[in-house]
């Protein structure tokens, strides 16, 4: 009985995870820029993948494999903001520009007055 | 499912000799890599192609059950992708310091080892 | 931030996870190698506080899976609806933790949840700045952060 | 022949080698007088040899040897009957007066050790070539005087000359030497012997074969670049920038007649046919009329002395050829004869240099007062040469005609062809034999004396063989020249001339020939600027030829090289992929080895989906416009084949596929951060078009042939092996890893030593840098 | 990089990944993985170190070079197949024991050394190549 | 399939491999202490090379030795397999690379030295040794690519323009050659389903005639003529071969195309002897190309260099003659001619270094006075020359008649031609060097020869004097050799005791 | 319907769904327009891919799809993290402006 409804509900969770995942390459496609297109792989996508593996871990009946699968869910949640936050850092220092129907850019204005009160310096700073 | 695969892998030999033919070093050298993963596929498929089960003898058997897939072009891949892999980061590598020394990313403009004006051979005695 | 000992165990426990197998001896290995690999990767990993706070760690990962689930569907409404009217921008957040893994996980937090991702941190670390995808009320979203998660990590982490 | 006799046999033709290590040292210690050392070897060596004069005179032969390659049925044997034995006693005989000569010729030369050394290999290797009964052996020591005459010839290697000419005798008879081998490498397939001995009795099956003419063709280039016959004459007397001592030694014993030697040696066998006795004269008489005209426009001693030996040479193979016992006798007698008076006027020749400082014949004149030795070596040389009686030349000369008269038409022409050039001969062996010592005094700066003993003990001594042998020559017919004609006839001859004139036809043309000779004499001057003037006229010779051709095939080798060898790696790989294309295609069509229609896989759709992203993957890889988008797709190609590995069955592979996949992208990022290259493809369409033809044919190939593979039954013993001991034996459960680690872990031992190398190899290429100026990208190391 | 949050992250990430290699390495005989991809993992996580800290940091941190660590692991590889000239076998064949040390069943294997073996020589050529591409100082 | 004992004497067949890579690892963990790698490699080259003489005298002795990694039954585990063959290429390799790295201990500075000149020298070695002995043929495709990767690092090292273009053609043109042959390999086990070399020999008959295996032959044999450098894709070397330092060019030369030959021998006549018999017209034809080609590049070069490469190539169409002819004797031509080339062309890459040293140049424009500088010298190249053309009494002669002879039985004259006059066209080359280089005098006549510049030149005269005594040897007393060759080639046409050897039980006949 | 059964069921449903999410993704790669849109994109196939290992993992039962998965989590996110390093060093991929390579060294130093 428990396996049944455990098996319920994995088919749920496995659907769920599917579709979130279509969103968010969905999402991928249709929003503007690339900031837009971040929150639907960083949110969507994670959500996406971690409850398929959530299906995995319910449907194992294996402890073992169901704490991996946890421990799994885990990991990507701690890398996914990380890699998320250094692309739009990098991108945005880089130059690529915000959506043009954007409402405001307040590190941009941070970034211009830091360069206005340092002149000399640039953007000169030492990487390692 | 062989036949898929075959046509898969006659695709990637086309694509990477063609990128290799380039004579751009990095197209040359995503040339190696596709023919690489070329490689590897064609040994995958000589071996004959299985769905799904992995050559892993699960926790309550003995011996691995019937039907499952071939593991020996696994093991001779596995031992080809390092290898493959080692050569690319090489190349890779030594692409990159051809650039620095040589100045050009054409294969038409390394020219240093075999230059373009060589002299005939002394003539005399 | 978090004690070395605290994080070995966590390692630990997490090595017992992925081998599946919570036996003594594999939980004392798991120890053993993770004190080995934290002397490996951690030069910056410095002191720490008690371990009553594990609870309140709780109530933030608690928290914060209702965030990402909240946040998966938000996205997912948004994009599935025909116009996608939206105002994105980026705003400044300004900070009220100052320790570097408070920020981190801060900044963590708020990209795994509705609407916002971290894009960068101030110099000064005192500006944390936040790309919306609906930038018409900065303000309560800053609020909605100040009493969300900051107050969680500080209740779990602070000094 | 007794063991003892046999070790000292061997030894005798070891001697020169042993003689030729120690030369350096003696001559450290003895300075020039080493000579008279080192002469001991050749003597002794000429006394081992006279020893056998017994045995062979009365019909008999010396062989002996040892194996020296059994397992390619290679002997190192001799076989000494009349014509070897002569040619060795000359060899050893000549060569002892040529080493005291060269002991007074180059003393207090800084290298006189070294020339003894060369000289004395090159007696060994001349030895050693006259005395092999085996094919092999033969060609080795062949070989060797072609090696050690380059060496004399180029002993001057300053001059530019000198290193001309020992190139161009190198070259020749080198090529020569190669037609030899092959020659005589078709007669061991013929006959299925490789002695001579015992090629003797083989000359019918021999001349009957269907490859004799090939054997033929063969065998007589190499004799016919050794004996120097026209049209590759012209090394011979360019030759003369060696040093005297040489140019006498090689060009009267020695090694210009090996290929007289080999004619004579293989006349039983070869010889006899339509195509060697047309051949052979006509290679003979042309060489010989080329040779003596040449000869007498020359005005240098040496250098005519050099082309009367390239028209004694053509006499002699004109001779042989001929195709009568009387020619054959006459071809011995003139054979011993010319050693004597050629060596002799050779080392005259070198005195007249060596005391006057001068070699133009028009400068030389009127030192006989001073130099009496040398002037009556020199003149008797000359009388033998122009075959004046009671000298060994004249028996020759009336043999020769007595055998040419005999014949038919043919033979009349022959005769014609040999007065003439004997002639001449004779005007050019009273010019370097006679000229220099009478009339008026030259144009001679230094102050002219005889020479030492050293210098003079060799002429005189062959120009007095000359005379004795002629006077004795009943003793020498016996002893020496009718041993060796019944041995080039291959049936018992006995030579009977005499220096004694008997009144007919031969006596009439030797009268002819004095005559011609001294109207020559007389008129040299004129006639000189005659033939120089018809050189002249003509303008091309196969001297000025040789340098044309070996310039050619410099240029030809430059051109060819550059088109083969262009430098151009897309060029490379463009051929190879060709190449590679129809390697597979065409045996796959030629031996109907190509796959049958296969039906339409049963895949799911999800499966179609991943095979649909690796293309996807392929096409975005091609189409990339710039390099980071091509390297972003190289990651979705990666990632397909990853999940193909996954979904069927090899999640190791898959494992490690997307490690590697993901790795590889990190890497190309990484060196991409440090490198500015333009993005784009900026070749023409034909050229694409050419790389789609190719890298389509081989990916079509591969696939095919792929495909074929897969419809064989597969035999997966090795596999259900695996399977079946992976846990019970090698404690493990995922039996990829259990091949890896175990069954064939030597693979990977291999492999991680590949990996540790890269990385050595990386990290060598990155951190060794030569610092340069002139860097393109000064930043690049960023 | 200069990023605080990526910085902060960095230990902990490569902590985990260190962690996780050692998992893949040691499970690899009975499950995917083995000391190649485990190696893989273990580089990979040193190559997020040092673009997180730069690499003098991870040169410190390995203490030693890691083309040493790769040498070794090779060395090792060939002891791992040389224990059996002394059990009189033929190369590489493998062996194995299960002391028991204080009550503790190991199991010890010369396949298992020689996976060792393997994942150091993996770790060090990677990390050295991906430090030599991230950096540039001498060594 | 489990645990037969063996004796210690049976690890002979391992021992060069171990010792390699275990030097090598060495080497590398301790590469900072540049003092003693020099001295470290050549007792362990010392090792390697005794070990595979005692190989070679046991397999001379007692026929092929076996043994099968892990215990395993052959055709399940990697069985090394030395026959006469591998053994004795295994020898003469090791000991040309003892003496080259005894020549480097001049050439190979501070830095090359910390860069792993040795570690690579050490695990090329281990490679090549891996190639000559194993049996299996996946496995010689990993010791291909160890002696490959290998090749590669001592290529570059030393990063001079010119080296790092050499080794970008030589590397991406010897990667597809490999990849080649690993492919030709995956056909093959697609077909006969296994890899060791003496089951593939016994099952490739057995096949039903509709399998593809003149097209996989075919491929093997263009994947081994890219490796051993012949015609049309012997491109590579040519273009990289007078970039590295001598000693590299000296090994590269000497061994790593012989590997190529090696490999063609054993697949097409052991393992597709039919199939070689088809192919046997192109091979001659790429033979003989690959001879007067290699012969007309000598010439046409200023740069000794890169005239010694074209060299090697025209010796590769020397030994594809023999491959082409097939016979006993055409394959111990080749197998000789293969042991001489070893020798020969290390010997003569040496000799352009030393050349060098005393010349200042490796080019013939203006090398020259070097009889005067050296007579010593003059003498070794006069014997190398030699050797290199084929007359006596070098090493070159007797495999150059051998062939010939074998060609002449078979009445191949095309081949026999193309033997001779490559061997003219190379008289030609080197007479010409001589000429130049030695005889002629330099601007400066009579320059002396500093005596303090030439006494550290000690370690290139005596490995040039080391390695020109085998090559006298060779020509003033073949028998041994042609003796060896003649069995290694016997073995090859006939396998059944290589095959016995691997399977005792089954007697070998398949 | 069984458990299982319903699992299979949503099992080749996910396939299809995944599938479809795959093939946009992929089409986002093509069509960047910029390169870290791109870099996105091959972040968010690598998600999808980790799904779609789970999803296989349920199919056939192979518990060990999840390691495979985390570690295609972990290394994913290395090549995000070093494709991003480039955007930050180089600025972009128009690599023959002159500034480029200027602004690159700077950061660098
Ligand atoms: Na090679
Ligand atoms: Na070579």
């Amino acid at each position: 009985m428990i396996d049944l409804i455990l098996n319920y509900i994995a088919g749920i969770l496995i659907l769920v995870g599917a579709l979130f995942t279509l969103t968010a390459s969905i999402g991928l496609l249709r929003l503007p820029d690339l900031y837009t297109r971040m929150h639907a792989a960083s949110k969507a996508g994670t959500l996406g993948s971690c409850v398929v593996l959530l299906a995995l871990a319910l449907q194992s009946n294996d402890a073992a494999i169901a704490l991996r699968a946890l421990a799994g869910i885990l990991f990507f949640l701690l890398t996914v903001p990380i890699s998320s936050h250094l692309l739009a850092k990098a991108a945005h220092g880089a130059g690529y520009n915000l959506w043009e129907h954007s409402k405001r850019d307040d590190l941009t204005i941070a970034e211009e007055k830091a360069r206005r009160a340092k002149p000399a310096a640039g953007t000169k700073t030492p990487d390692n | 499912m062989e036949a898929a695969f075959s046509v898969l892998v006659g695709l990637f030999f086309a694509v990477g000799i063609y990128l290799i033919l380039s004579k751009h070093i990095i197209r040359i050298l995503l040339g190696i890599a596709i023919f690489g993963n070329a490689v590897n596929l064609l040994i995958f498929t000589s071996g004959r192609i299985v769905r799904s089960t992995a050559p892993i003898v699960p926790q309550h058997l003995d011996v691995l059950p019937a039907g499952a897939a071939n593991p020996l072009p696994q093991a001779l891949i596995l031992t080809a992708i390092v290898i493959s892999f080692s050569f690319f980061a090489f190349i890779l590598v030594l692409a990159f310091r051809a650039y620095q020394e040589i100045g050009v990313d054409d294969t038409t403009g390394m020219r240093v080892a075999e230059p373009r004006g060589e002299p005939l051979p002394p003539m005399g005695y | 931030m978090m004690a070395r000992y605290q994080y070995n165990i966590l390692l630990a426990l997490a090595w017992a996870a992925l081998t599946g197998s919570f036996t003594l001896t594999n939980f004392a290995f798991g120890l053993l190698l993770s004190i080995g690999v934290l002397y490996l990767a951690t030069e910056q990993t410095n002191a720490l506080s008690n371990i009553v706070r594990l609870g309140r760690m709780v109530g933030l990962a608690v928290l914060f899976v209702h965030e990402l689930v909240l946040s998966g569907w938000r996205v997912a409404r948004l994009v599935l609806s025909p116009k996608m009217t939206m105002a994105p921008g980026i705003f400044a957040y300004p900070l009220k933790v100052d320790r570097d893994f408070e920020i981190t996980l801060l900044a963590n937090l708020i990209t795994l949840t509705p609407g916002t991702l971290s894009v960068d941190v101030s110099e000064d670390r005192r500006m944390l700045f936040v790309h919306a995808i609906d930038c018409s009320d900065v303000e309560g979203a800053i609020r909605d952060i100040e009493e969300g998660f900051e107050r969680k990590i500080i209740r779990a982490f602070g000094r | 022949m007794g063991t003892g006799a046999q070790s000292l046999t061997f030894l005798a033709l070891l001697l020169p080698f042993l003689g030729a290590a120690v030369a350096p040292a003696l001559t450290r210690v003895f300075k020039h007088n080493a000579a008279w050392l080192l002469a001991l070897l050749p003597l002794w060596m000429f006394i081992h040899f006279a020893g056998f004069l017994g045995t062979v005179s009365a019909g008999g032969t010396i062989a002996g040897g040892f194996d020296w390659i059994p397992s390619f049925g290679v002997r190192f044997s001799w076989f000494l009957d009349g014509l070897s034995l002569t040619f060795a006693l000359l060899i050893s005989g000549i060569g002892t007066l040529i080493v005291l000569y060269s002991g007074g010729y180059m003393k207090g030369h800084p290298q006189q050790g070294r020339f003894f050394s060369f000289i004395l290999m090159f007696m060994g290797a001349m030895q050693g070539l006259v005395v092999s009964d085996s094919f092999m052996m033969l060609f080795v020591f062949w070989e060797l005087t072609s090696i050690t005459s380059f060496l004399l010839i180029g002993f001057d290697h300053d001059r530019e000359a000198a290193r001309r000419a020992a190139l161009q005798a190198l070259i020749v008879t080198g090529m020569g030497g190669l037609s030899l081998l092959a020659g005589l490498l078709v007669i061991w397939n013929i006959t299925g012997v490789q002695q001579l001995s015992d090629l003797l009795g083989t000359g019918d099956a021999l001349r009957e074969a269907p490859f004799y003419l090939l054997a033929l063709v063969l065998v007589l280039g190499g004799a016919f670049t050794k004996s120097a016959q026209f049209p590759l004459h012209f090394w011979l007397p360019n030759a003369m920038q060696a040093p005297t001592p040489v140019s006498a030694y090689l060009h009267s014993a020695t090694m210009v007649k090996a290929g007289v030697y080999l004619l004579m040696r293989l006349n039983p066998v070869l010889g006899g046919t339509a195509a060697w006795e047309t051949i052979l004269p006509v290679f003979g008489g042309v060489t010989l009329l080329v040779g003596t005209v040449v000869g007498i426009r020359q005005t240098e001693l040496k250098q005519m002395l050099a082309y009367t030996t390239v028209a004694s040479l053509g006499l002699l193979v004109m001779l042989t050829g001929f195709g009568s016992d009387r020619a054959i006798e006459a071809a011995v007698l003139y054979l011993v004869a010319h050693s004597m008076f050629k060596g002799a006027l050779f080392m005259v020749a070198g005195l007249i240099d060596h005391e006057t400082g001068v070699r133009d014949i028009r400068r030389l004149g009127g030192v006989g007062r001073e130099m009496p030795v040398s002037f009556a070596a020199g003149t008797m040389a000359a009388l033998s040469m122009g075959g004046l009686p009671l000298f060994f030349g004249f028996l020759a000369k009336e043999e020769i005609y007595a055998a040419l008269t005999a014949g038919s038409t043919w033979g009349l022409l022959l005769t014609a062809v040999a007065v003439t050039g004997n002639a001449l001969m004779f005007a050019i062996a009273f010019m370097v034999g006679l000229k220099p010592f009478i009339g008026a005094r030259g144009d001679i700066q230094k102050k002219v004396h005889e020479g030492p003993a050293l210098l003079w003990i060799g002429p005189l001594t062959l120009a007095l063989a000359g005379l004795v042998s002629a006077l004795a020559s009943e003793a020498a017919h016996h002893l020496v020249s009718s041993p060796m004609a019944s041995a080039v006839a291959g049936s018992v001859l006995e030579v009977h001339a005499s220096t004694v004139p008997h009144i007919g036809l031969p006596l009439m043309l030797s009268l002819v020939t004095i005559a011609l000779g001294v109207a020559a004499y007389l008129l040299q001057d004129r006639l000189r600027d005659a033939v120089a003037g018809a050189l002249k006229a003509i303008g091309w010779g196969p001297d000025r030829g040789f340098d044309q051709a070996i310039r050619g095939l410099l240029r030809f080798s430059f051109v060819i090289t550059k088109i083969v060898q262009n430098g151009r790696l897309d060029i490379y790989l463009t051929v190879t992929f060709a190449t590679v294309a129809l390697v597979l295609l065409v045996p796959m069509f030629l031996y109907g080895e190509l796959p049958e229609m296969p039906s339409l896989p049963g895949l799911l759709p999800h499966e179609w989906t991943i095979f649909a992203i690796a293309v996807i993957g392929l096409g975005a890889v091609v189409y990339a416009k710039d390099r980071l988008t091509a390297i972003v797709s190289l990651g979705i190609q990666g990632l397909a084949v990853a999940l193909l590995f996954m979904l069927f069955g090899a999640p190791d592979l898959s494992f490690t596929q997307f490690m590697i996949e993901t790795l590889s992208v990190v890497i190309l990022a990484l060196v991409m951060t440090r490198l500015r290259l333009s993005p784009s493809d900026h070749r023409p369409a034909g050229e694409k078009a050419v790389d789609v033809i190719i890298s389509g044919a081989c990916g079509l190939a591969f696939g095919l042939l792929l495909l074929k593979v897969t419809e064989m039954p597969f035999d997966a013993t090795l596999s259900r092996f695996f399977e079946a001991h992976s846990l019970a034996i090698a404690h493990g459960r995922n039996i990829v890893n259990v091949i890896i680690v175990d069954f064939r872990g030597l693979d990977t031992l291999g492999e991680i030593a590949v990996v540790m190398i890269a990385g050595l190899a990386i990290l060598a290429l990155i951190r060794v840098t030569t610092p340069r100026k002139d860097r393109p990208e000064a930043a690049g190391e960023g | 990089m200069r990023t605080l949050i990526f910085r902060t992250a960095a230990p902990y990430l490569t902590a985990l990944m260190l962690l996780f290699s050692i998992f893949v390495l040691l499970r690899g005989h009975n499950e995917p993985g083995g000391g190649f991809i485990g190696g893989l993992i273990a580089a990979s996580a040193f190559a997020i170190h040092g673009i997180a800290f730069g690499v003098r940091q991870v040169r410190k941190t390995l203490h030693f070079h890691p083309m040493a660590i790769s040498g070794f692991g090779l060395f090792l590889a060939v002891l791992a197949g040389l224990v059996s000239v002394i059990a009189g076998v033929p190369f590489l064949t493998g062996l194995w024991t299960s002391p028991t040390i204080g009550g503790l069943t190991v199991d010890l294997s010369t396949p298992m050394l020689f996976d060792i073996g393997v994942y150091l020589v993996v770790v060090g050529s990677i990390t050295s190549i991906a430090l030599a591409l991230e950096g540039r100082e001498d060594d | 399939m489990i645990l037969e004992q063996v004796a210690a004497s049976d690890f002979l067949v391992v021992a060069p491999v171990v010792i390699g890579i275990a030097c090598g690892a060495l080497l590398l963990m301790f590469r900072h202490h540049v003092r003693w790698q020099a001295a470290f490699s050549v007792f362990g080259l010392a090792a390697m090379t005794a070990a595979d003489a005692a190989l070679f005298a046991r397999v001379a002795a007692e026929g092929p030795l076996v043994m099968t990694m892990g215990s395993w039954l052959p055709p399940f585990g990697i069985s090394f397999t030395a026959d006469l063959l591998g053994a004795g290429f295994a020898l003469v390799a090791s000991f040309v690379a003892m003496l080259c790295t005894v020549y480097s201990v001049r050439e190979i500075g501070a830095t090359g030295r910390r860069y792993g000149f040795y570690p690579f020298l050490m695990l090329m070695m281990a490679g090549v040794n891996g190639a000559f002995l194993t049996g299996d043929i996946f496995n010689l495709y990993v010791w291909f690519e160890v002696f490959l990767i290998a090749s590669f690092g001592l290529m570059i090292l030393g990063s001079e323009r010119e080296q790092i273009d050499g080794a970008t053609k030589y590397a991406i043109l010897n990667l597809l050659g490999t990849a080649l042959f690993l492919i030709a390999t995956a056909y093959l086990y697609g077909v006969v389903g296994t890899l060791n070399m003496a089951d593939i020999a016994r099952k490739v008959d057995l096949l039903p005639a509709t399998a593809p295996v003149m097209t996989i032959s075919a491929l093997f044999l263009f994947a081994f003529g890219m490796k051993s450098a012949a015609f049309p894709v012997y491109f590579w070397l040519p273009a990289s071969y007078h970039t590295p330092r001598i000693v590299t060019g000296a090994l590269f030369g000497g061994l790593l195309t012989k590997i190529g030959v090696y490999s063609l021998l054993r697949t097409m006549v052991m393992l597709f002897p039919e199939q070689r018999l088809e192919l046997s017209g192109v091979i001659s034809w790429v033979a003989v190309a690959t001879m007067i080609l290699g012969a007309l590049g000598a010439l046409a070069q200023s740069d000794i260099r890169r005239m010694m490469g074209f060299l090697v190539i025209s010796g590769v169409g020397l030994m594809l003659a023999g491959l082409a002819l097939g016979d006993a004797t055409g394959l111990s031509g080749a197998i000789l001619y293969a042991v001489h080339s070893m020798l020969a062309m290390s010997a003569l890459y040496l000799l352009c270094g030393t050349m060098n040293e005393y010349g200042g140049s490796f080019s013939l424009n203006s090398l020259a006075g070097l009889y005067r500088a050296s007579p010593l010298l003059t003498a070794i190249a006069l014997v190398l020359f030699l050797a290199a053309a084929g007359l006596p009494p070098g090493s070159g002669l007797w495999p150059k008649v051998v062939l010939a002879k074998a060609a002449i039985d078979l009445g191949n004259g095309w081949l026999v031609g193309a033997i001779l006059v490559s061997g003219l066209l190379t008289t030609i080359a080197l007479g010409r060097v001589f000429a130049l280089a030695f005889w002629r005098n330099s601007a400066e006549p009579g320059e002396p020869v500093d005596e303090a510049e030439r006494t550290p030149v000690v370690p290139a005269f005596g490995s040039l004097i080391m390695l020109t005594i085998p090559i006298l040897l060779l020509g003033l007393f073949p028998e041994p050799f042609i003796r060896m060759a003649d069995a290694a080639a016997a073995g090859l046409l006939d396998p059944s005791a290589y095959l016995r050897a691997v399977f005792p039980a089954a007697g070998g006949g398949g | 319907m069984t458990g299982e059964a319903f699992v299979q069921g949503c099992v080749v449903v996910a396939f299809v769904l995944l599938s479809a999410s795959f093939l946009l993704t992929v089409l986002r790669v093509l069509r960047g327009p910029t390169l870290p849109d791109r870099v996105l994109a091959l972040d968010m196939l690598v998600s999808v891919a980790i799904g779609f290992i789970a999803v296989t993992g349920i199919a056939t039962r192979a518990a060990f799809n999840v390691d495979i998965a985390i570690a295609l989590g972990l290394v994913g996110f290395l090549a995000t993290v070093a494709f991003a390093r480039f955007v930050m060093i180089r600025g972009d991929n128009r690599e023959d402006e002159p500034d480029a390579g200027q602004k690159r060294a700077e950061v660098e130093q």
